[in-house]
């Protein structure tokens, strides 16, 4: 039995926790959120370019770090753990993950590089109402290499310069890659729940695009690349869990009321104990993702989902009880609390919350795999 | 069993309809009053309506007629705000003073002190805030560390109190401070009524994660405040803001979530579609649903029960506690799923209400009363449980723990 | 506002109560729990019969007290409280209802008599198959005047003598009353989740029935019938409830450990604090299902749902906190948790578990009804 | 990351597989070896396997050679016990004497002792049982009540234990007393071995409220115990407690809910209808399988992850708590959503094994430490939380209150 990361995956995780904590405390995901203008930390971004953190799934062959999944992961979990205010999941979980997937060996030589770097910017382009997508109701349009229609809520979008977007071609659901700073495509930068994460509305018209895949397979390879992004996401949020718990546990030991820590009344215990049994359930979760996501094993379906629900109820627990616990001041802006509220959320919604992914993991039971 | 007004009552609030409409205009169906501005406008003209209130026997209802009230049942007092809330009425800003402020005043005050306070108080002449949270004394408000020191004739109070509703506008406040800190926590407070324009008053607003900023820090360094404002005996503060706190009970008795409700989020369930099929349809959507339409509805008819017992002249018990207990976790959840419920589209802040309110709805879960001081008080007021063992009892208060020093 | 119960009906309330103080402890239920062959609690039917109970609702022309639902509901409040071992629910709330809903002026005569007098104990036979009753997958067949098909899991059957059937007629389905010790019926008593409710499998093999109400209409009689029968069985679970409460706050203060009473221990007060709630909205809610049963209202849809689901919730959460405050001794034969867990999770299926009738809540609300 | 053994360990249970192959046969698919019974003949058939295992080397893998044990590392037994759970073997009725009580004796008993009862122990010659719980002191063990008074050359044991497993096949226990009240609470316990077949001691079984009867209550009139029978100091029997107590939760880890699972649900789910399609597709359905599904699956792999530092040498931590604190209300939740599934017919025992479970699942949640004590642990020893304040520190025993004087 060898479940867990090897002394040099961890030793790789930890160089990404002392870069992070010198780099992105949370003061700097305080600074984007409170920025009119500051979309993203640019300077954090490419730092994180520089360590290769872009690119490390991305094989050295198509200028990646070839790191691997299980050092993704971990690299990961560190961004949720820091609250870091850059498009990492967009570009890196997801349009990479596309490119990776559905891409020719041409695209890939030509796209993988730039967004390895860091120089382009991707985000996925999904959803067109509110609600769970459906392809059956895509009324974004792909016809000879241009895109028209509007995605909204495209997460990340403000700060994206590329866009992997899902469109109706004649053949059926495609996937198409636009660069946001072209012909045709305006966009709306929106107001996030999470303001250090903006999205955007993406608005096309008859913008220059080009097929990701084959004509009609987009909704399949969005699945692969959703279920793969499940897991590296899954990772940030377990990161954001396990610090709002540490926070959490730090404050109420130095918060005294009726002289004594807040943290030795048992109402508070108990519950602290029940957020620590949800991160680290969550967090076993993920190992599982991780291993099933490295070894492309059958299983990912089923271990993608169980990754992603455990880990999103585990950020929401952990970030509700945060402010809770802190009382009156951690209804302040002026705490943390709500930094990690906001995002918890929002990685949440990212992807489509939690029971949409109760409700596909059970499709994943009853297709005749599971454990 | 029914939902009618006894004719008296009845009687009762054909009166205060006939004075609001001859006044104010109705509110518009889906219309509401707005309740955040505290613009210098608002403020003026929510003392205007106060005043026209006050002399038409409308203010204070359940106050003694003496001090300005009209000596009304507390069923009476309910009567009205239901009818008043059907109008287009300035906000109500002299809650704090009318509802817990004045009634400590006629319980505690000296004869000179209600005449110089209550009638203006009563006509919104003067509004009231108070002052009691501090930054290390919340949920244990008898940890509160503000100092009194007499000085000459006069007091002097240092320290910073937080929570603090209006303090901007308002003339006057009411204070627990720390005049012995040798005594035992709860022995050596005292309580003043504290001009809010002295000198060495700061007031700075504080911002919430919502972006709101509805409560203050304010600030004291060396105010002074003349003997003549005490309220009560030197070492009697605790008691006196028990009776203060007993008020804002009564006072904030059945606080609805405010936000969006189950309407709201049966209405978006039926905009929105799961594979295919109105979310309205879907199963796990109706269950959720109904769990929070159920609890919302018990709340509710627990304050018809509340209602009932004023009506029947009973007093309610700390049954009341249950409300905010209850909806406050609620409005989370529920803003919580309706964001679930719009998937991708439910990290903007556009989409919809829901967003507000999933950042609005902690604060109400922690202001007037944390859940777990709720609890606390049905576990030992309503079911007679045990407290907790004190650590800070017997000793003098420097002496109890604080994890600074 | 007059949202409470008059001094009248509480007194009949505190009548009920003594009673069954005397003639209900929870001896009586454990009696019937543990024995082979006591069905139920035959003393106390009659006993029952004699203050006028079974016939509470029914009107006096009908041999009934008259008294009415106000009445009724406290007086299954206090079957609730006492665990009271006999057939009331079936016999009054289900089968009473039933024919006072549907039957014709003669089967009144004939039938509510007998009922109000305890010498006949109804029964309400639904269930088919494990899962939701369906109107469209009825078996048992009612034709000119006989009935053949088999009802699973009747609530009570063992100890009722009549029974009120749902079956599938030419016309639709249909409700009949049948003779359960007349030709034609055979009846297998089944081990019940809560033994001093015995339950039972029915088999009719071309047993004579009689209609009741209009052929084709069974499935809306039964409908409503279930309506007000929610209402009044929430009431029984309002007042097992609150019992179980006391009981357990009772144990709490009298239990020590680590030197003081566990009723000290802020895990326990603040559950039991949520136990209160949850009983006190039930009882809110039973309150609004009284009205609008009482009324006729057209309220009653929502407000029998809303009673019973909030007072299944409270049964079931007050049951199982029961047990588990009480440690050890909670799980043993000898003491009385188990009678108030069985009774809770019992009464919850006898009707429907709390899912199906939170799915008609919605129902309800979105047809036009509701607040 | 991997879930293989090393070479090592893949050697070990290649070689644990050859000899569970030679002696017995494999379970059927489906088949499960069952635990329940505890007649004679069963007694005898383990005494039968544990001895052949014993002398073939395969007992008390991780206890020194020369106690009779292997001399194993702690994941080699966890190998033994997968490969040996794939066989029809006896019910283990030896898991409290060698995981628990053997280890005790290593780290406080005499040579004499050891001696004396190890060999046969391991063997399973002779079966022990632990007498530490009493209806006055189960979570808070140390208020127990049971005294021994010296007596000449020995102890004079009185008092009443409960939930003892086995008590009635047992050849020796291991049990905690008084021996001073006027000490500490946790000062005045001494340790002993107790003949279980003694005069004077008395086994009652305990019906639980699922009808089974596993444990025991057994009442101690003037047992006598030699004094070359007490283990460790007299006043010392709080630490020998503990070291038996951690042992205790070494061996428990990671125990599987037992009963039906979420696999079972999913089957009930396929069979059941709501409104005419299978209830496997309803939505609400489908959210409740998956949250099962996860939790599980969850402790599943913490349980590979002790697993793994297990195979790396490492010590894993209190963190097995989880297990237990997860499955044990999530068995009891899942009961009575499978119940709820049923409709109507879920009253009715035989309707499903589910019935069955939700009788059984509460004495998960509190045997073997309840959800609160799992809790407490997690709090205090993962978080490092402080204790709760003690009323029952710094005073004599006989002065705490039991709230029964």
């Amino acid at each position: 039995m060898n479940f867990d990361f090897s002394d040099e995956q961890k030793l790789l995780q930890k160089t990404a926790r002392d870069f992070l904590q010198e780099h992105s405390p949370l003061a700097v995901c305080r600074r984007v959120l409170e920025s009119d203008d500051e979309l993203y930390a640019e300077d954090l971004w490419s730092g994180a370019a520089e360590m290769g953190w872009q690119g490390a799934a991305i094989p050295e062959e198509f200028g990646g770090a070839g790191f691997g999944y299980l050092e993704l992961v971990l690299i990961a979990e560190e961004m949720g753990r820091a609250l870091a205010p850059i498009p990492f999941g967009s570009s890196v979980y997801l349009a990479t993950e596309a490119i990776l997937a559905a891409g020719g060996d041409e695209q890939k030589k030509r796209c993988l590089p730039e967004l390895a770097s860091g120089r382009w910017i991707g985000a996925l382009a999904l959803a067109e109402r509110p609600g769970r997508p459906d392809p059956a109701r895509i009324e974004t349009r792909l016809e000879g290499g241009r895109l028209t229609g509007t995605k909204r809520a495209v997460p990340d979008a403000a700060a994206a310069n590329r866009a992997v977007v899902l469109a109706a071609a004649p053949e059926g659901p495609a996937l198409a890659l636009v660069d946001l700073d072209g012909e045709g495509v305006s966009r709306e930068v929106l107001a996030s729940l999470d303001p250090s994460r903006p999205g955007a509305t993406l608005r096309f018209d008859a913008a220059p695009a080009e097929p990701l895949g084959p004509a009609g397979g987009g909704w399949e390879i969005l699945e692969r690349v959703l279920r793969r992004a499940a897991v590296l996401q899954a990772f940030e949020q377990l990161g954001g869990a396990a610090r709002a718990l540490e926070i959490t546990r730090d404050f109420t030991l130095g918060r005294y009321a009726f002289g004594r820590p807040i943290a030795s009344f048992q109402a508070l215990k108990h519950r602290l104990a029940d957020v620590y049994v949800a991160v680290e359930l969550a967090r076993s979760n993920c190992f599982y993702g991780a291993w099933a996501l490295e070894q492309e094993a059958p299983e990912l379906g089923e271990a993608a989902c169980s990754a992603r629900v455990s880990a999103t109820d585990a950020f929401e627990l952990a970030t509700t009880e945060m402010i809770q616990m802190h009382g009156g001041v951690g209804y302040t802006w002026e705490y943390d609390c709500h930094l990690f509220y906001r995002r918890a959320k929002w990685l949440a919604a990212s992807l489509g919350g939690a029971a949409d992914w109760r409700d596909r993991l059970v499709g994943e039971l009853t297709a005749g795999g599971g454990a | 069993m029914d939902f009618n007004d006894t004719s008296e009552e009845a009687a009762f609030r054909a009166e205060a309809r006939a004075f609001l409409e001859a006044h104010v205009a109705p509110l518009e169906p889906g219309q509401r009053a707005s309740f955040e501005t505290e613009d210098p406008q608002t403020v003026e003209a929510a003392q205007h309506w106060q005043a026209l209130k006050k002399d038409n026997g409308w203010a204070c209802l359940t106050w003694p007629v003496e001090y300005g009230g009209r000596g009304a049942r507390p069923i009476e007092s309910v009567i009205w705000n239901q009818e008043e809330a059907r109008f287009r009425v300035p906000p109500n800003i002299f809650g704090i003073g009318i509802g817990m402020l004045g009634p400590t005043l006629m319980a505690h005050g000296t004869p000179e002190q209600r005449e110089r306070y209550l009638q203006k108080m009563a006509r919104g002449d003067e509004i009231w805030c108070q002052l009691f949270s501090e930054p290390g004394a919340g949920s244990d408000l008898a940890g509160l560390q503000t100092s009194a020191v007499r000085d000459g004739g006069d007091w002097r109070i240092n320290g910073q109190k937080i929570w603090t509703s209006g303090a901007h506008f308002c003339r006057w406040g009411m204070i627990v401070t720390r005049t012995d800190p040798t005594a035992e926590k709860h022995d050596g407070l005292t309580y003043f009524i504290v001009d809010m324009k002295a000198p060495g008053v700061e007031i700075r607003p504080i911002r919430q994660i919502n972006g709101g900023a509805n409560f203050n820090q304010v600030f004291f360094s060396d105010v002074r405040v003349p003997d003549a404002n005490r309220v009560d005996a030197v070492g009697n503060g605790w008691r006196v803001s028990m009776t203060t706190l007993l008020n804002e009970r009564a006072s904030v008795g059945g606080a609805g979530g405010g936000g969006l409700g189950v309407r709201d989020l049966i209405r978006l369930a039926g905009q929105l579609e799961i594979d295919g099929r109105p979310a309205l349809e879907d199963s796990h959507v109706r269950q959720r649903i109904a769990d929070f339409y159920v609890r919302l509805r018990g709340v509710q008819h627990t304050g018809n029960r509340t209602l009932t017992a004023l009506s029947r002249g009973q007093t309610p018990g700390p049954e009341a506690s249950i409300s905010k207990l209850v909806t406050a976790p609620l409005a989370q959840q529920l803003a919580s799923f309706a964001i679930e419920l719009q998937s991708l589209a439910g990290g903007e802040m556009a989409a919809s209400g829901f967003q507000d309110g999933y950042l609005g709805s902690p604060g109400m879960r922690i202001a007037a009363g944390t859940d777990e001081i709720l609890r606390n008080i049905l576990a030992e007021r309503v079911l007679g449980l045990p407290r907790e063992p004190r650590m800070d009892k017997g000793i003098p208060f420097k002496d109890i723990p604080t994890g600074t020093a």
